[in-house]
């Protein structure tokens, strides 16, 4: 079998071995519900506590202000459908970007329908939000701005502790969809004044169908699951134990390699991007230049189509995608590449590259050389490509 | 769940029975979990508690409870009997489960009980006793918010 | 250390060491997200329709319809909140009953809350729910009937396939909670004139944090976590493939197992209600003697109390459980109990053992004593005995 070289780790990532190795003993051991009184259960309980202290710490918040959700959709959903429940008396109003992931866009429209005013706020071409829009947009009866702490697609980092500062002072609650940034930008919630945070386990290394929501104490969040009176009654539903205790490890896991991992990751970015741009013609860098996540590297190619390119870079053993692979269901360009202004056919030809710790300087280079074939081959077959050349001659 | 103190009074709990004939007994109910506790006090001439008994229809905590509570007004007088509060109890316990305060309510009350049922057989009055109640209301804080 | 005997197999059940090696490949090997392009993808997404099959066939179902979600909890919540926000037009009445899991009964509560009218039906004193008293619930308006298929705590079985027909008749949608019932009991959602049917991994060996939500084809329900175009775009999130395939194992292996695994159960769980109805005094069944699930039983011991009684019974390595152990967060007294006529103290007194197929003869002869000297002792602490005693004197 060919050497895999795996670049969508923005999509999702492999679980580390010693995150299954630390789950594996409560899927047949410590098998126990931990909302019971025997000692089996005991077990459990103290699994899942340990797991949010772990995650606590890494915000630089308190223990009993992590709450488990099955993923980054559920947290998102959680914070904005009941947060806008339990404060509709105060006001309707929502603030968010054009850029956020589709588990906070299409909850939005779902809020729309049920007598919320949401404003999208439009972003620069590098996808920053616009800080002076945000100001202008706030209104007496807003409740909550929501801001993604990095896209999923360019990458781009937002100004997230301004943006709490501006909640903050207006008394508006600040919710930050951080399933990309978790694990790989340093994050603290008392800092950046954040009152709710979203995070997902498969994207740091960790378990799919698990993820938490940061709630800050005092936040008057209706419950999203109902049911038992697990979490402290707001989130029911048997615990994930083992998708517990394997997020928790994993987060163990991010905050202690931090450091070293993105600093190798932002090197090898550069070079990647570095390259690209110098050796292929008619190619963008999307999202901004250096405020980007560590592994995120995001282009579009002039006269080509991502679906094509992903599959012959497949062909090599390639892994990438083109938009967010949670929307590959749909057709529509991605609306994040309209959001930062490329015409339509340009975002057509978008590949987003996502790194991890154990991508080398040689697999970059091997992708490089596959990109420029395959990217000439394409555009030999473009009907766009022969018109440009055209034109040009 | 529990500390190890509470675990061995639950085990092993101290006092438990009754006392023919004795000076004064209580009986308290806990209306928010239905349970029960009985305390049977023997009180001599000098108002010193020679002996005290219980019974407990209850949880863990209830039964720890109500066998620390007998071993803290075993020897007292009953203006010291009175001192001893659920918070004493709990204290001497190293702690119970927040959800599980309340049950420590029951030991305190059931001694008050204990005491007037002593009182008014003796045509006495004591001195900072309340009337007990027959139910426990109030208790440990719940989280107020409505979810 | 002490052989555990594990008789709470209602509250969650250990997952079968075939499952979890089932799911391993696809946590460090198959992790690619199911919605891309490239081939590693493509192996999560075979595994997921795999699965989807195996449950289908399980129910007489088809595989498209059948929906992955988080748990029990979080498709007990899709099934009524969405099918409530999509037949809003056609009414705003629902029927459940007295008996169902908080995950029905506190999304009930919301519902009201939010405009919705609900009749909670009463169950007799076996648990069994009356059914003249839902034919005279019926209204115009009546969007959606609720119904478990067998209850946790008393494991009685409802005349499922009466209430589906009279859902049917009246063209009313027919919902079941067969969180309990899935992999213990046969189900055919044809047969029964079932519409939506909530099921949960780990009751049946199966992992934590995973579950499923059968629609029937044709029926209009919204989604309930919006976001990416995942599970025909009703459920977003990135799949939990490990969790969905773990899931798939555990079907496939509880519907193998079924006939052989039950009958044995059965037999035991006779044998044991036999012996401690005859041994223990002042005891008594809760739920209906044969039509209940063939692993449950659940007692009720006068003048004493079920806390103090499983801890006890965790003395001795015996782990089981007094009303569902999700609410154990909870201090009321069980609804079940109450709705099925128990007084207060009595229903305090209770105790669920639930068995599985590891279960023998000699475990429960050794439960059954064990029982009989903790309820000895229990009793000659309690006020009530005393007080019963001497009034009997
Ligand atoms: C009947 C019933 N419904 C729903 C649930 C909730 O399932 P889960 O805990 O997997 O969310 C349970 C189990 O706790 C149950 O027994
Ligand atoms: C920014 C962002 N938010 C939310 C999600 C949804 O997370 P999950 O798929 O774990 O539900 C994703 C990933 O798909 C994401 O990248
Ligand atoms: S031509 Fe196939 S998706 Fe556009
Ligand atoms: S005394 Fe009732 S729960 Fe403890």
């Amino acid at each position: 079998m060919k050497k895999l070289i795996y670049l969508d780790n923005a999509a999702t990532t492999k679980t580390a071995p010693e995150v299954v190795e630390a789950m594996l003993p409560y899927f047949t051991e410590h098998y126990g519900n931990p909302s019971t009184v025997y000692s089996l259960g005991g077990e459990s309980k103290k699994a899942i506590t340990e797991a949010r202290e772990t995650i606590a710490n890494a915000l630089g918040a308190q223990t009993e202000e992590i709450y488990f959700t099955a993923g980054g959709s559920e947290s998102d959903n959680w914070a904005l459908k009941a947060t806008a429940e339990a404060y509709k008396s105060k006001g309707n109003h929502i603030i968010t970007t054009k850029i956020e992931h589709h588990a906070i866009l299409h909850t939005c429209e779902w809020l729309e329908k049920h007598g919320y005013e949401i404003t999208y706020l439009p972003v620069d071409e590098n996808g920053v939000v616009k800080i002076d829009e945000l100001k202008k947009a706030i209104r007496p009866e807003t409740i909550l701005i929501s801001v993604m702490f990095a896209n999923n697609e360019i990458g781009t980092i937002q100004p997230i502790k301004e943006i709490g500062e501006i909640a903050h002072e207006h008394g508006i609650l600040f919710h930050t969809d951080a399933v990309q940034a978790f694990g790989q930008v340093p994050i603290n919630v008392d800092e950046y004044h954040i009152d709710m945070l979203s995070a997902s386990g498969h994207k740091l290394n960790g378990p799919k169908g698990i993820g938490f929501l940061y709630i800050r104490k005092g936040v008057k969040i209706r419950s999203f699951i109902h049911g038992g009176a697990q979490e402290r009654k707001r989130r029911a539903g048997t615990e994930n134990v083992p998708g517990i205790v394997g997020l928790g490890k994993a987060t163990e896991r991010a905050m202690a390699t931090m450091k070293e991992r993105t600093d190798k990751e932002i090197e090898l970015r550069d070079y990647l991007i570095d390259r690209v741009l110098k050796e292929i013609p008619y190619t963008r860098l999307n999202g901004h230049r250096t405020t980007r996540l560590p592994n995120n590297a995001n282009f579009s190619f002039q006269f080509i189509e991502g679906e094509s390119l992903l599959i012959m870079l497949d062909m090599e053993g390639i892994c990438g995608s083109s938009g967010s692979a949670c929307t590959s269901g749909s057709l529509d360009p991605s609306h994040v590449l309209m959001a930062i202004g490329l015409p339509h056919e340009i975002a057509h030809g978008s590949l987003r590259l996502t790194l991890n710790e154990e991508i080398t300087k040689e697999d970059l280079d091997f992708v490089v050389e596959n990109l420029k074939r395959i990217i000439d081959r394409l555009r030999s077959m473009s009907p766009l490509y022969e018109d440009f050349v055209k034109k040009n001659k | 769940m529990y500390s190890e103190k509470v675990m061995d009074h639950f085990q092993h709990p101290r006092n438990v029975g009754e006392i023919e004939n004795a000076s004064g007994v209580g009986t308290v109910g806990n209306a928010k979990c239905g349970d029960i506790m009985r305390m049977y006090l023997d009180i001599d001439d000098n108002g010193v508690i020679q002996d005290c008994k219980f019974k407990t229809f209850g949880c863990g905590a209830a039964v720890a409870t109500s066998s620390m509570a007998t071993e803290l007004v075993k020897g007292k007088t009953i203006q010291q009997a009175l001192e001893v509060t659920n918070k004493a109890v709990m204290e001497a316990l190293d702690g119970l489960p927040p959800v599980k305060v309340h049950c420590s309510l029951l030991a305190e009350e059931a001694i008050h009980a204990a005491l007037w049922d002593y009182a008014e057989k003796h045509g006495i009055k004591i001195e900072g006793l309340k009337k007990p109640k027959s139910d426990i209301h109030e208790g440990e804080e719940e989280e107020g918010e409505d979810y």
